[in-house]
């Protein structure tokens, strides 16, 4: 398992190869790559994160989805700072012997990630305004799904 | 002498990330914080607005040392 | 859209990465990877495929799903022939506005390639032994969540 | 002439994957198939097997021409 959050621009398709290589013993990975769409005015997305706090809760909750849905694998790549429209924003791997436990813990660690994240987000636009972002009502619904996971109380 | 953190629209609101202050409990730097800066002090109490010290959420009050690190973090948007 | 049948061994993560190059529309792209699993005693699976029909039966599937689930782009790649453990049998990728219908998009069409596609599956074994594998119960369990899906009619 | 190909196991048991029959219809073509190799009849109308001609699954009779191509499909395993 690895959590990783990172200022350079990244290359889904390199993790995904390093993630996939080698592993006879998984029949399944499934990886979500959330990009930054552009948007009229939009320049740049910003995130920021606090150091070690962000990490830790992301690991924690990365550690229930693994035990909770029996991954082999999960790799967390997240950027911060400065993010341009078309740039990955978020990569989330996960692997299983077989697809359906693959495709709930990817879905399950991206509506923490989307929703509950520490993570601030701010928008850039045209003219330098910029504005702050916070969760749409679909990432709460769309958490709530999960609804007994610890990654609720983990970050209330 | 704790060492104050502030994330997102906070930073913004207070016009600093991280400053000095010196404070026994959490109450009393939050009391602090809204004597010398009362748009931020509000916006510290703001919904959903936590606190972490020693980056450990906390509700309520609780003492701090000379090596507290508190952070205030406004509702997480994820990424 | 895009269907490819291939003997050719391939790379996920390249394919992901020329997929979601320059999309800038596009928020979510979500990527199946099932890899040939290792087992007691597996030397080898065997894909056959019906050239052209299996591309249409496919195609078609596709199609469905590209316009119930909104998607923007869908791809497949599917190996045929034989492919060793660890090697990528097949890959899909959904590209959408918003994560739920790429999530939704790859998962449904999985369940269609694993439980339905025209493809006929042989195992290989030490010793030159070899059996034909029929789709599995809980592959069509799967499938069934898509109730209202031409998928299945299409495949009747 | 039909052309008839068989897929996955059918193949193994018929010893062939592709052959040319003379038949008028898909049903006089099973005739035939069943008469000339009983275990291949039978295998074709066991449980699953599909018939395509043309490359599109038929259910029941057909008329065939000398250029069609009829293939016989066990029960798709999926990728």
């Amino acid at each position: 398992m690895r959590v990783e959050l990172t200022q350079a621009a990244f290359d889904a398709g390199a993790r995904l190869s390093a993630f996939s290589a080698g592993r006879s013993e998984v029949g399944a990975v499934v990886s979500f790559t959330g990009l930054c769409r552009s948007a009229p005015g939009l320049t740049a997305l910003e995130l920021e994160a606090y150091p070690g706090f962000t990490e830790t809760i992301i690991r924690g909750v990365a550690e229930t989805t693994v035990s909770e849905h029996g991954l082999l694998d999960l790799e967390i790549i997240h950027r911060i700072g400065r993010i341009a429209p078309g740039e990955p924003i978020v990569w989330v791997a996960a692997a299983a012997a077989h697809r359906r436990a693959a495709f709930e813990g990817c879905d399950r660690m991206m509506d923490f990630l989307k929703s509950r994240a520490p993570f601030w987000k701010r928008e850039h636009l045209t003219g330098g305004d910029a504005r702050w972002i916070e969760p749409t009502a679909q990432d709460h619904a769309d958490l709530a799904r999960w609804a007994a996971a610890p990654a609720e109380s983990e970050t209330r | 002498m704790a060492r104050v953190l502030l994330f997102g629209r906070l930073a913004d609101v207070a016009g600093w990330r991280e400053r000095a202050f010196d404070a026994a409990t959490l109450a009393s730097l939050r009391s602090e914080l809204l004597l010398s800066d009362p748009a931020l002090g509000e916006a510290l109490a703001g919904r959903g607005v936590q606190a972490a010290v020693d980056q450990t959420l906390v509700r309520g009050d609780i003492a701090l040392t000379a090596a507290s690190e508190v952070a205030f973090l406004p509702p997480m948007s994820g990424g």
